[in-house]
């Protein structure tokens, strides 16, 4: 049963109150996009065992997305941020790093 | 190596000296340096696979390679249903086949898996589920898979502890298939790892693949823990574990990780002989031999590889649960668990060749994957032996995607089972 | 015999006895009594029968880990089969009942199973009962079946409630025994919030049974003071019965709390406590284990730590004779309690070849024989102990003495509580010295931050000693030292398969040595394999007392070192709890929420029957007296159609959009073009999920130049509004686009038919005429003096308004509707009759005509995609090879040849069979009804080419041989040009 | 405006504590940049101010709630509501901006007595023991959205949808039933 803090609200709220949303900065493809691109896109997950980026919905309070960096190995939060951004914040990425030394990298 | 065969027989005589001559159920060999097929997950689905690809192709120089214990994984951690009621084509052909395979699966394989077709039903509880149960019911008759809908009054004559009144939402019916039902679990791996063992193929647990070896555009074998594996095929069929196999082999796969769990009461006296799903409400529950209620519900939505689930959907589905069982409030809670699922963009398994030659796919059974091993292994030994899908596997290939071509059967089901 | 003792019993009030029966027989015990204890008081030594082989069982411990002394609880709807009656406090007139055997306890038919032992092994029926294949299904399972489980099954519905409730710490201390307490109070000090959970109804655990000193005071004393301490500290919560049942992710602790228990005084049963800790202590403490010897099952064999409690706590003698059997110095202490009672200890059997520590030469100085290097060869008795052969631990069971007895004490050591420490991960290391599993300090479970969420303090970390335990927390403590254990798996060393046959791990079912070293024999060799093969530790206590015991066998059995064949997986909970602690308050009426729309009431109060949408319940038709659904049904639409119906619309989704950008955000969201709608216009509108399948649709009104509401379906309103605020979010953030959920905010109410327009002119106060309020546009005033929005939408294909009003109002307004509408005919219809209209017309439903496979292009509504733009969300999966194939089955009508209604959800078949045998089909039927204006059946199907085969008959099989044929017809069945909604 | 009733006009129990629903209430949602000086001005205008961060500010009867960051509730009364939501909609006309009248959207109850707290603790995820006056907590009661604040001396004030009202007043009600306290 998760804790996550929504960077909206500062709040650290239970998994409960939240709504995840699967792989976090997933590029949209749209017409003219090759099938490849498309599929891609709707489809192929990272789905890592280790750090994961995804999205979550405050579903039960500002009702805002954010965004969370998470292992999904052994549920460790490294850090949330608000979603409107295409690239997790450096500062996260440097934590995260350190505490993942073998950690392959967001994209 | 010849199978010693299990019988009352064979028990009774052994008793006589206090059971000393048993052999091994399955040998403990140490790798070999190549196989003609190599697959990795000696889970059920795995273990099936080498089975039908010695039994139906004849072909046995294959290593079955575990990094756990065999039937570890997801095969000793479901709540055993076996069921075959699906709405589309594809996949009520291979789960009727895994289904109908079930039935003798125990002389086939000389292993009592106890396949116990004791009945299952679909509760409908609202209109619109009743429509699609119909919908289900007419389909399956065209598709040679006997279900049938049945009234509220037959549903409470198979299950008496139900309440078909519900305050909120009263049982309107239920697809019923009555050769639907149950099987052991554990025994389901163990008697194919048996039959594999004794087909002279090679049962490796304890063996984690590190790294997938390709040259070309094509597989050449596999590094492990217990050193290099060579091999003609390579069959991943991993569960839970399917996208970190697949990044090995160098491609990536429309799953992601899911827990799913499971708990059981402790054990009573036979009061419910049939298996029972009540999906506008999320739960499902079936009496296990042993005596003990084994209920599960839905997944947790996000991705996770630590084989336990949030606590709240066993309160949703306890909850759910009671309103359909009332009698099941005073029992107690023995044990929960869980289980990583392979969740596909469609919600329907693919057995598929992969982007790399002689590299295939078995994964993405999501919540069905139990009932339909003998099916799934029967499918994929075919694919493998002959580098093509049959028409049982035809459907679920990995380019249904870009195609936009899905089997999408959350219209019959809406929860995990 | 065992028998209640006339002094003593430090947790019992002899001056407030409580009658109980067992089975049917009256006892007597007294206030602070377990049932255990009180039925051991009571002289009743054999309480149930073990799962297999249905051998008489009695008590073996005197807490949460008994796997015997399990019973049938109280009557009717207040039974609970399989409580613990060690775990269970006395109260006045508590019924039990043992289980598991027929006719009785005293003579069960199937302990026949006992006989024929051999037969029985571990895993027997995997190699047997496959043949005849139907007979596994009729015979054999049947007989399993009803001989396994244990208790009876409840009959009826439950009539206590129950409750949970959220609370948050810095730290939990699991176990109020002395290390719990002392951990407690350093951390209270320290200014943390502390709260303390104990499963018992007791502080203190062992240490006042035990003995020793703390802090130069008598345990229990010092347990008094700590207690009255953090009792009277603000941070501090103590909580007696709650039992910790299991540490979760990121410090998520279930407590399941015994409230109101037995006491129908309006407290809820149990409370289940959903805890966010900080950091948990686990203070859980150890259990003792059994030692496996033959016979160790019979009635009257204990361990050595119980028959202490039972005596010290309770001032219930197990026996008049206990011989002690160790393999340690702590089970002197009981023998030292049991002749403190003033009862016989014949011997101390110790397994050790020498006994020389502090306790060993007490109880030597007390004239108590204590014999070393001994071991059991075998217990004697059936359903209670008569005595013991005693043989040498190092030989194969040679007997050298034979003592007669009532009770045997056996104590093989202790194996610490570390199911909290490792549910989430935590993990632990062998201890050789000590031979147990204890939490590996160095690898705990983690938290959200990566942080530890467990430290273990106490037994429960393999300190066994009172000194060891409060030195840690820097009290300084006493007790007497102990010497070393010797491990002692089975006894004797050499014992043979005779007596490894009878000698039990797992007592309840009934799993033996021989039975683990069969599975290891057998190449069933990961301790999972091992314990799914036999069922150790599959019982309803998980294995507490058998676990290590058989987990230590397998690994000789394989030659291989303890720690290399590991521990099965600790899962939660650590005892059972009840489904309805789990469920809480939601029962009943609070099962789930139910949303009621303002006229929920009047509809209720009218007899409506209802459907459930979502969580709405919409009123499927309102049956007059003696009027079957379907006739109601076909009233309420012919009175739509030929005067005026009334029909609640309020689950209908309103989502206003508003802002600069809000057309261009409509325009991907919907398939069509919705920025060129004109203010005050309405359209028609369809959303698709990026797969490109319908998903939702809904009418677009265009309120101002910037904003929009867009009406969704019932179900999905929440839904949809999620949708938009996803993609204005994650997507779109640069975009100016605002929204708001108004669905509650008004109370709709369509008002349809002929008489439509007479009706709403009664009411008054705005123009509803066909030039001022013409066919799909919308105006704001008032009507019958009400704050109105109008719509002119339709659905049904009649004259119809959608009136929206402020939600508390729409009561009032729904009741002047229908009291105007009188002269006019008016009456409600539901939502049955809203889908035939609709069918009649040809419109589609989300949810029938599309159940997520389908698009907009397969329902005939390409006129309501856009072609001129370039993007919108579903576009660009729509152009996939699979969407455009002209194969895809598409919408079309469908009418039976002899007028008949298809059944729902028939198929049309096509020829032949495909590659896996199925029959071949060419449709499908989405919706089909009985249409009271045509007097016919309608419906709606996919199907394939159908738009280009109108007039081909299809064949339908039905039920029991039944074929229907139908005929495909254009969709649109009832006033085909469209004349009745646009006047 | 006669005509209007609440969702359960003002329905009450008493257990060890008082819950009760609080009748007619104006409620009226702003989207809008919170930063927005219109916004601060008209907000000053109602002697009120925009809130920080989960924070709410109260005069004169009225409160306004921070509910996200683009997102404040007005909480005034009934009848001045499609006033004020007209008002605040004018004055916000030249920005970006939402203003909707949601009253007749919601239900408001109160939970009044010194053990107060025990009834919520029950219902939501939130720890109470630190909760603080002034502050607005959008959370979940049992299975419903509920937003919460101490909206008086031993008094919290919820707020959930109107459709739901009747089932939160279940649960407030079981949850304060005598018998169930707590402590």
């Amino acid at each position: 049963m998760l804790t996550l803090t929504c960077p909206y609200c500062g709040v650290t709220v239970e998994e409960t109150e939240l709504a995840p949303g699967g792989e976090a900065h997933l590029k949209r493809f749209g017409p003219g996009a090759s099938d490849e691109d498309f599929e891609g896109y709707l489809f192929a997950r990272k789905n890592p065992k280790g750090v994961h980026f995804e999205r979550w919905r405050h579903a039960y309070g500002c009702g805002k997305w954010f965004l969370a960096a998470r292992c999904t190995a052994t549920l460790e939060v490294f850090g949330t941020y608000p979603a409107q951004t295409t690239e997790p914040p450096a500062e996260l990425i440097a934590k995260i790093n350190e505490k993942r030394p073998n950690w392959g990298g967001w994209k | 190596m010849a199978l010693r065969r299990y019988s009352m027989f064979a028990v009774a005589r052994e008793a006589l000296r206090f059971h000393a001559g048993w052999e091994r159920a399955w040998q403990s060999p140490a790798p070999k340096k190549r196989y003609d097929v190599v697959i990795v997950g000696a889970g059920g689905h795995g273990l099936a696979t080498a089975y039908y690809l010695g039994k139906v192709h004849g072909i046995t120089n294959v290593a079955v390679i575990e990094k756990g214990w065999l039937g570890g994984g997801n095969t000793g951690r479901n709540t055993t249903i076996i069921r075959s009621n699906y709405l589309q084509d594809p996949s009520a052909a291979i789960y009727e086949k895994a289904r109908s395979l079930y039935e003798d699966l125990s002389q086939d394989l000389n292993y009592n898996v106890m396949f116990s077709p004791r009945g299952l039903l679909m509760l409908a509880q609202s209109e619109h589920e009743m429509r699609g149960y119909k919908r289900t019911v007419y389909a399956n008759n065209l598709q040679g898979v006997e279900t049938r809908w049945i009234t509220p009054s037959e549903v409470k004559d198979l299950v008496p502890i139900v309440n078909i009144d519900g305050p909120r939402y009263p049982v309107l019916g239920a697809l019923y298939q009555e050769r639907g039902g149950t099987a052991r679990h554990d025994a389901v791996a163990w008697g194919y790892a048996r039959a594999c063992s004794a087909m002279g193929m090679d049962i490796i647990q304890q063996c984690e693949v590190t790294g997938v070896r390709t040259a070309n555009g094509k597989v050449q074998g596999v590094e492990t823990t217990k050193g290099s594996i060579d091999c003609g095929k390579l069959a991943i069929v991993v569960a839970g574990h399917s996208s970190v196999l697949a990044e090995m082999a160098g491609f990536r796969l429309p799953i992601e990780s899911m827990a799913l769990q499971a708990w059981v009461s402790e054990p009573i006296k036979p009061c419910m002989d049939v298996v029972v799903m009540a999906n506008l409400v999320h739960g499902y529950m079936s009496q296990s031999d042993k005596g003990e209620m084994v209920i599960g519900g839905g997944t947790d939505g996000f991705n996770n590889y630590t084989q336990r689930g949030s606590w709240h959907h066993v309160e949703e589905t306890t909850r759910a649960l009671i309103e359909t069982f009332p009698i099941i409030s005073r029992l107690k809670m023995l044990r929960q668990w869980g289980g990583i699922v392979d969740m596909t963009g469609d919600r329907s398994p693919i057995l598929s060749k992969t982007p790399v030659e002689n590299v295939f796919v078995n994964c993405g059974w999501g919540t069905g994957g139990f009932k339909s091993i003998p099916g799934s292994g029967w499918a994929m030994a075919e694919l493998v032996a002959k580098g093509e899908p049959g028409p049982l596997a035809a459907d679920f290939g990995l380019n249904r995607f870009k195609e936009g071509r899905f089997i999408d059967e959350s219209v019959a089901a809406g929860v995990a089972h | 015999m065992s028998t209640r003792l006339a002094k003593g019993g430090r947790l019992i009030d002899r001056a407030k006895p409580l009658n109980f029966t067992f089975n049917g027989k009256p006892m007597r015990g007294y206030a602070g009594d377990t049932l255990a204890s009180a039925l051991l008081g009571a002289g009743q030594v054999m309480l149930g029968r073990s799962f297999k082989y249905h051998r008489p069982r009695g008590l073996v411990a005197s807490g949460a880990e008994e796997p015997n002394a399990l019973v049938n609880l109280g009557r009717n709807n207040r039974h609970e089969p399989d409580q613990r009656t060690t775990t269970t406090e006395l109260f006045e007139g508590a019924e039990a009942t043992s289980q598991n055997h027929w006719p009785s306890l005293e003579f069960d038919v199937g302990a026949i199973n006992d006989t024929f032992y051999r037969f029985l092994p571990a895993g027997f029926y995997y190699k047997t009962f496959m043949a005849p294949r139907f007979a596994w299904k009729h015979v054999f399972e049947p007989i399993i079946r009803q001989s396994a489980g244990l208790g009876a099954a409840p009959k009826e519905a439950d009539p206590d409630r129950y409750e949970q409730a959220y609370d948050y710490c810095d730290v939990l201390v699991v176990g109020g025994g002395v290390a719990g307490l002392a951990a407690a109070l350093t951390e209270a000090r320290a200014g943390k919030r502390v709260i303390v959970m104990e499963q018992t109804a007791h502080w203190g655990g062992r240490a006042p049974v035990d003995g020793g000193q703390i802090d130069g005071q008598e345990p229990e004393a010092w347990v008094a003071a700590a207690v009255e301490t953090l009792s009277g500290m603000a941070n501090v919560r103590l909580m007696l019965r709650t039992m910790a049942a299991g540490l979760h992710d990121h410090g998520y602790a279930i407590g399941y709390q015994s409230v109101g228990e037995h006491a129908a005084d309006g407290r809820p049963r149990h409370r289940l406590w959903r805890v966010r800790a900080g950091l948990t202590i686990t203070a859980s403490g150890a259990i003792e284990r059994p030692i496996a010897f033959s016979g160790n099952d019979v009635p009257g064999v204990m361990l050595a730590s119980a028959v202490r409690d039972y005596i010290v706590n309770w001032a219930v003698s197990p026996g008049d004779r206990v011989v002690v059997v160790t393999n340690n110095d702590d089970a002197y202490r009981t023998a030292l309690a049991v002749q403190a009672a003033g009862l016989t200890v014949p011997a101390i059997i110790d397994a050790r070849e020498a006994a020389t520590g502090e306790l060993p030469e007490l109880a030597r100085a007390r004239g108590i024989k204590v014999m070393t290097g001994r071991g059991v060869a075998k217990v004697l008795g059936r359903k209670s102990v008569t005595g013991v052969e005693i043989c040498a631990q190092a030989g194969e069971g040679g007997v050298i003495e034979t003592v007669a007895c009532d009770c045997v004490a056996m104590s093989g050591g202790w194996s610490p509580v570390v199911h909290l420490w490792s549910h989430c991960g935590g993990k632990l290391v062998w201890d050789d010295a000590a031979a147990m599993f204890r939490p590996d300090a160095a690898r705990p479970p983690t938290g959200a931050a990566g942080e530890p969420l467990a430290r273990v303090v106490g037994a429960a970390n393999g300190l066994l000693q009172l000194g060891t335990i409060m030195d840690e927390a820097g009290i300084p403590a006493v007790s007497e030292v102990e010497a070393p254990l010797l491990p002692v798996w089975v006894m004797p060393a050499g014992a043979k398969e005779k007596l490894k046959f009878k000698a039990f791990l797992d007592y309840q079912n009934d799993v033996k040595v021989s039975d683990v070293q069969l599975a290891a024999r057998e190449g069933y060799e990961s301790v999972e394999h091992t314990k799914r093969y036999t069922t150790l530790g599959m019982a309803s206590d998980q294995g507490k007392l058998s676990n290590i015991n058989g987990l230590a066998i397998l690994s000789d059995a394989l030659g291989r070192p303890i720690p290399v064949t590991g521990t099965t997986t600790f899962r939660p909970p650590y005892t059972p709890i009840s489904f309805g602690a789990v469920t809480g308050e939601a029962r009943g009426e609070l099962f789930q929420p139910l949303r009621r729309t303002p006229m929920h009431g009047w509809h209720e109060a009218k007899g409506a029957h209802w459907e459930p949408v979502g969580l709405w319940r919409r009123p499927y038709c309102y049956p007059k007296a003696g009027e079957s659904h379907r006739t109601a049904v076909n009233r309420e639409i012919v009175n739509t159609r030929t005067n005026v119906g009334l029909l609640d619309a309020s689950t209908l989704g309103k989502i206003v959009v508003k802002g600069p950008d809000a057309g261009r955000f409509l325009d991907m969201l919907y398939t069509n073009m919705m920025s060129n709608l004109g203010v005050g216009k309405c359209r028609y509108g369809l959303m698709c999920n990026e797969n490109g399948f319908l998903s939702d649709d809904g009418v677009v009104v265009r309120l101002s130049e910037d904003t929009w509401l867009c009406h969704t379906t019932s179900g999905g309103a929440d839904r949809i509004h999620g949708w938009m605020e996803d993609w204005l979010q994650c997507e779109w953030w640069d975009w100016k686009v605002y929204t708001a959920n108004l669905t509650e905010q008004y109370a709709q109410v369509a008002v349809v038919g002929p008489k439509a327009r007479m009706l709403l002119e009664k009411l008054g106060g705005m123009d509803v005429s066909k030039e001022a309020l013409p066919f799909m546009t919308y105006a704001e005033g008032t009507l019958g003096g009400f704050p109105v929005r109008v719509f002119r939408i339709s659905f049904s294909g009649e004259l119809s308004y959608e009136i929206a009003v402020p939600a508390n109002m729409g009561l009032a307004f729904w009741e002047a509707l229908n009291a105007a509408g009188e002269e006019f005919g008016v009456m409600p219809y539901g939502t049955e009759g809203l889908h035939v209209m609709r069918a009649e017309k040809g419109f589609i439903m989300i949810g029938d005509e599309t159940d997520g496979t389908v698009i907009p292009q397969d329902l005939g509504l390409g006129w309501a995609i856009s072609k001129k733009k370039e993007d919108y969300l579903g576009k660009r999966a729509q152009e996939r090879s699979y969407m455009t194939d002209p194969k895809r089955w598409k919408l079309v009508g469908l009418e039976t040849l002899d007028g008949s209604v298809l059944p729902d959800g028939v198929y049309a078949v096509a020829e032949g069979h495909n590659a896996n045998g199925q029959r071949n089909t060419q449709g499908r039927v989405t919706s089909t009804y009985y249409s009271p204006m045509l007097k016919r059946g309608i419906a709606m199907g996919l199907v394939l080419n159908g738009p280009d085969r109108m007039g081909e008959v299809l064949e339908f099989p039905g039920d029991k041989g039944a074929v229907f044929k139908a005929k495909i017809v254009d969709p649109v069945f009832y006033d085909k040009e469209g004349e009745k909604a646009n006047v | 405006m006669s005509e209007a009733i609440s969702a359960l006009k003002g329905a009450s129990h008493t257990g060890f504590a008082t819950v009760a629903e609080a009748g007619l209430t104006g409620m009226i949602s702003i989207r809008a940049d919170l930063t927005s000086k219109a916004l601060a001005k008209a907000l000053k205008g109602l002697g009120l101010a925009t809130p920080d961060q989960r924070k709410v500010v109260s005069s004169e009867g009225r409160s306004v709630a921070w509910m996200s960051p683009d997102e404040l509730l007005l909480i005034c009364t009934y009848e001045e509501a499609p006033g004020l939501s007209q008002s605040l909609s004018d004055a916000l006309a030249k920005e970006h901006s939402l203003v909707t009248n949601v009253s007749d959207a919601r239900a408001m109850f109160t939970i009044s007595g010194e053990k107060g707290d025990e009834v919520v603790m029950k219902l939501c995820p939130v720890d109470f023991a630190t909760f603080p006056e002034g502050e607005m907590r959008r959370t979940r009661a049992a299975q419903v959205a509920a937003a919460l604040w101490r909206s008086g001396p031993q008094e919290i004030s919820v707020i959930c949808f109107r459709s739901v009202a009747a089932y939160m007043l279940g649960l407030l009600e079981v949850s304060s039933r005598k018998g169930g306290e707590i402590f």
